[in-house]
């Protein structure tokens, strides 16, 4: 990969933005328009940039493939759980209110930060994994 | 191009779009060969859907469906999240859908269907 | 816009044309109230797709073979499944209307009881992670399928004759190649 | 604990493969697996009791009451179906195993079975789901892991099959959304007895009209009935062994349970089936897909498509009884959804066996091999007399209940249609007994044996219940018969 000066600095620069766009996409998701498939997509491009500019072996150095593969039923493995733990709280499926009987809403917060976080690691990882997977082919 | 004159126009112009790129979709997906092709005119016809579904959610004089003090009317939140679960099928299928080609290019070198269908025949 | 899709052979131009319909996609939606739906489709449809079709055709050929420019049979097909969605679509209420039944029904509920029972303004996320949390679950699975989809697709040896890429050896045995 | 069944038997299978995507280990996965496909078995199983016994289940998900969030729904015939697709999944799970580790990388074995977990999570999600969108989720789950399933045979011309699959299945999955949003439109509600409730007043108008055409056309795809059916045959023959055994046996039969939760619940007896001409265009296309599959599976020389186009017919059997307006006729296609399933997929697994053993599944390379191999010859006569609908068998079943009910719809030319292409799978399952019994071995060839015995169990397995339940119908018939007067009963 070829070293041009102005896309490093203004790739070193960005990066870090997107990535914390990406973060207030996801925490903002109550507020705002966002949320976990939103900030995913956008963490996913923040390290593809990364990818396309230092080059697979940096970025690898940096999100080490084998935890991003890990990540992608990781997330799944969360969604899934916030599921089952409302059932053994005594709720149904994904009732959230389970967390906090006393306060349901508090319990719906609880549950949708979760539930936001397990879809962001899946889709994050995901799409990591797949430009990766595409990249890795080509040699 | 067929937006243009979308904002100005009320009516059914919102299904007309939707009934034109469903077309133009289909058309893409049956009548070229070419696989990668074929991927895109797929997901021109699944973009129609999204309009199909938000259209008809949207209330003039509405809002987005994020609550706040000034407005009391708000578009139809429903659709919005059928549509976002719909765009995150496309996108997967159309992942899939690229990996099967790159594939079918090392096996066959083509990615034309009639190409490949020729070369099953032999 | 999509008439070029149709037109275009090479298939660089189709996928930058597919990036920009994207966008015009996403501005049209945002127009239509859906926030939510018109970013998602920026950075899927403009983002994400168009990265997945440019390293699909790294690794693929980037002309279309020349064919026939018009088919019948296709826009036969387009045709009717067109008429039928215009007949479907010929009596519902005019674009913008609030007294549709779809505002009706369901909709008014998430409006009314999203503030009380979740305590969030964004209502979309309050449908999109509670109300209909099982859907996310499944569309969260669906993604994991495709992600673990392509991995097997593309992690396997290579039948072209290149190394596998992980330790496994390769098969010498290839009798069921011929079914 | 027995409350929450339905969402359970979901659930853990899609922990399960989201477990072995982690693993990798391919014995871990293995019985991880078996043991999740023998608990939903069970969970099936207790929750058809359970539905005897109590009526409907209604499962809200996430405590919200059903228009306002998912609900999960399970009748007599949900339970019917879940029942054969968990059955379905664990026998061929345990008969795949061998075959898996000959056709399938030795680093992908963990992931396979993953896949195969996520997919028969989709069919049993389609099939348990009361809501209309949350059905074409899981339809993705599922036709997303088939694909793989499909793409990963050892043949190139698998990726070329899965692709075509990939398209026309995408094609049909949009379709059908196409068709709930237009209901959705003009209703607001996307549950489905909701939709049923307050589309009734609207059903002659054209959007429910034209979302019934677009849901039953989409589905058509999906469940491959003849004018669509040009990616099965393929998809069906090039795929691994063990994934066209299981497709074969499930997948397009929960298209057929959709397709009949709309038609009946949904439109309603009175209004889809007595008051438009969908009946007709079934019936017409039934017949059609009777005919052509059996006629070109003659000519086939590869015996999986000669079965995939045997299936393409089959379907045909199962539609001709929605469009023939009775008890007895809905009541023949729901019991032929399980019994050929068992069919179906024992002779799969068997030319599996086949496969394995001979490493070919040209009937050419067949000659003389009913000696060598004579438990899975002997198999395939028993299940092939099934097909052919001989007494005794499945097969007479239900072929019996869809002439009693052609009958009841006041045509005889029905009957003497089914007697007739009955005389075609004469044709192309005699072919195969022919050669393979009465044609000598080619000189020099090696001798060859029956393929592993778990793997023959398995298929005997199904071939018993082909036996069985031809004679003792009590299980299939009767829930198939209770599902039906339901269906047409509780049609709004």
């Amino acid at each position: 990969m070829k070293h041009h000066l102005i896309l490093l600095v203004v790739s070193k620069l960005l990066i870090p933005f997107l990535l914390l766009f990406a973060f207030y996409v996801q925490m903002h998701g109550d507020f705002g328009p966002g949320g976990g498939f939103q900030a995913g997509a956008i963490a996913a491009a923040a390290i593809v940039l990364y990818t396309l500019i230092f080059g697979r072996r940096a970025a690898e150095k940096a999100v080490p493939p084998r935890i991003v593969e890990a990540g992608i039923p990781l997330g799944v493995l969360v969604f899934a759980g916030v599921g089952v733990a409302n059932l053994l709280m005594g709720g149904n499926y994904l009732e959230y209110n389970a967390f906090n009987p006393a306060h349901p809403v508090e319990g719906q917060h609880l549950g949708i930060i979760l539930v936001e976080a397990g879809v962001f690691i899946t889709v994050f990882c995901t799409l990591v994994t797949i430009f990766n997977t595409f990249a890795r082919r080509g040699r | 191009m067929e937006d243009l004159g979308f904002l100005g126009v009320i009516g059914h112009i919102n299904q007309w779009i939707t009934v034109f790129l469903i077309m133009a979709g289909l058309y893409i997906i049956v009548a070229r060969s070419n696989m990668i092709k074929k991927l895109v005119g797929l997901s021109i016809f699944q973009t129609s859907v999204y309009l199909l579904y938000i259209s008809p959610g949207k209330i003039i004089d509405g809002t987005a469906p994020i609550l706040s003090p000034e407005w009391d009317t708000y578009s139809n939140p429903l659709p919005h999240v059928l549509i976002l679960t719909a765009i995150v099928v496309g996108v997967a299928t159309l992942a899939l859908g690229l990996s099967l080609v790159v594939r079918i290019n090392e096996a066959y070198g083509s990615i034309e269907e009639d190409e490949i269908y020729k070369d099953d025949a032999d | 816009m999509t008439l070029a899709v149709i037109g275009v052979r090479n298939l660089f131009g189709l996928v930058v044309l597919s990036g920009a319909y994207s966008f015009i996609m996403a501005t049209l939606l945002i127009a239509m109230d859906a926030v939510d739906v018109g970013m998602t489709e920026a950075a899927v449809g403009a983002g994400v797709s168009t990265v997945l079709l440019l390293s699909a055709l790294h690794l693929a050929r980037t002309e279309e073979a020349p064919g026939k420019v018009f088919q019948p049979v296709a826009a036969i097909l387009a045709l009717v499944t067109g008429a039928a969605l215009i007949y479907g679509t010929w009596g519902l209420p005019l674009y913008g209307d609030p007294d549709g039944p779809i505002h009706h029904h369901v909709a008014p509920y998430y409006i009314e009881q999203t503030p009380e029972e979740m305590g969030m303004p964004n209502i979309v996320t309050a449908v999109l992670s509670s109300y209909r949390g099982y859907d996310t679950l499944g569309e969260t699975t669906v993604i994991f399928t495709a992600g673990l989809g392509v991995m097997m697709l593309l992690r396997g040896r290579r039948r072209d004759g290149g190394k596998p890429k992980k330790g496994g050896q390769r098969r010498d045995d290839d009798k069921k190649d011929e079914a | 604990m027995l409350e929450h069944f339905p969402v359970l038997i979901i659930i853990i299978p899609l922990i399960a493969g989201a477990l072995c995507a982690l693993a990798r280990n391919e014995v871990v996965c293995w019985w991880l697996t078996f043991v999740v496909t023998v608990v939903c078995f069970v969970g099936a199983v207790t929750m058809l009791n359970l539905v005897q016994d109590g009526g409907t289940i209604s499962y809200a998900m996430g405590g919200w009451l059903p228009p306002i969030g998912i609900e999960y729904r399970v009748d007599l015939l949900t339970a019917y179906l879940l029942i054969l697709i968990s059955l379905m999944a664990g026998i061929v799970h345990v008969y795949g195993r061998r075959l898996v580790q000959v056709e399938i990388d030795e680093d992908l074995r963990g992931w396979y079975y993953g896949m195969y977990l996520l997919c028969f999570c989709g069919l049993m999600g389609i099939v348990i789901t009361g809501d209309a969108f949350n059905a074409f989720v899981f339809m993705e789950v599922s036709s997303l892991s088939m694909y793989v399933l499909i793409a990963l045979g050892r043949d190139k011309r698998a990726l070329a099959a899965s692709f075509q699959y990939l398209i026309m299945g995408t094609i049909g999955a949009t379709m059908y959304v196409i068709g709930v949003g237009l209901l959705y439109i003009q209703t607001g509600t996307l549950n489905m007895i909701d939709l049923g409730v307050r589309l009734e007043s609207h059903l002659t108008e054209p959007t429910a009209i034209a979302g019934m055409a677009f849901i039953i056309v989409g589905l058509s795809l999906k469940l491959a009935l003849f004018p669509l059916h040009l990616w099965l045959p393929n998809a069906y023959a090039y795929a691994p062994s063990a994934t066209t055994a299981f497709i074969a046996a499930t997948a397009t039969k929960v298209s057929i349970y959709l397709l009949a939760r709309y038609l009946y619940t949904v439109f309603g007896f009175d209004f889809a089936i007595l008051s438009t001409p969908v009946p007709e265009v079934v019936l017409v296309v039934s017949i059609a897909a009777m005919f052509a599959g059996s006629f070109i599976a003659i000519f086939q020389d590869n015996i999986k498509r000669m079965l995939a186009y045997s299936s393409v017919a089959q379907i045909g059997y199962i539609t001709l009884g929605f469009s023939l307006a009775s008890i007895d006729g809905l009541t023949g296609s729901l019991v032929h959804i399980f019994n050929h399933a068992m069919m179906k997929g024992a002779l799969f697994m068997l030319v599996g066996g086949i496969a394995l053993q001979l490493g070919s599944v040209r009937l050419k390379d067949m000659a003389g091999i009913g000696r060598e191999m004579p438990w899975t010859m002997a198999g395939f006569v028993i299940a092939g007399a099934s097909m052919l609908g001989v007494p005794g068998t499945v097969g007479f079943v239900s072929k019996w209940y869809l002439a009693l009910g052609a009958l009841e719809f006041g045509a005889w030319w029905i009957v003497a249609l089914l007697v007739i292409s009955s005389l075609l799978v004469l044709a192309y399952m005699g072919r195969v007994v022919e050669v393979a019994y009465f044609r000598p071995r080619p000189d020099g060839a090696a001798t060859l044996q029956d393929p592993p015995k778990i793997m023959l169990l398995m298929a005997w397995l199904l071939i018993a219940g082909c036996v069985y339940f031809g004679i003792s119908t009590d299980f299939t018939l009767g829930t198939a018969r209770d599902a039906a007067n339901a269906l047409i009963g509780t049609a709004p």
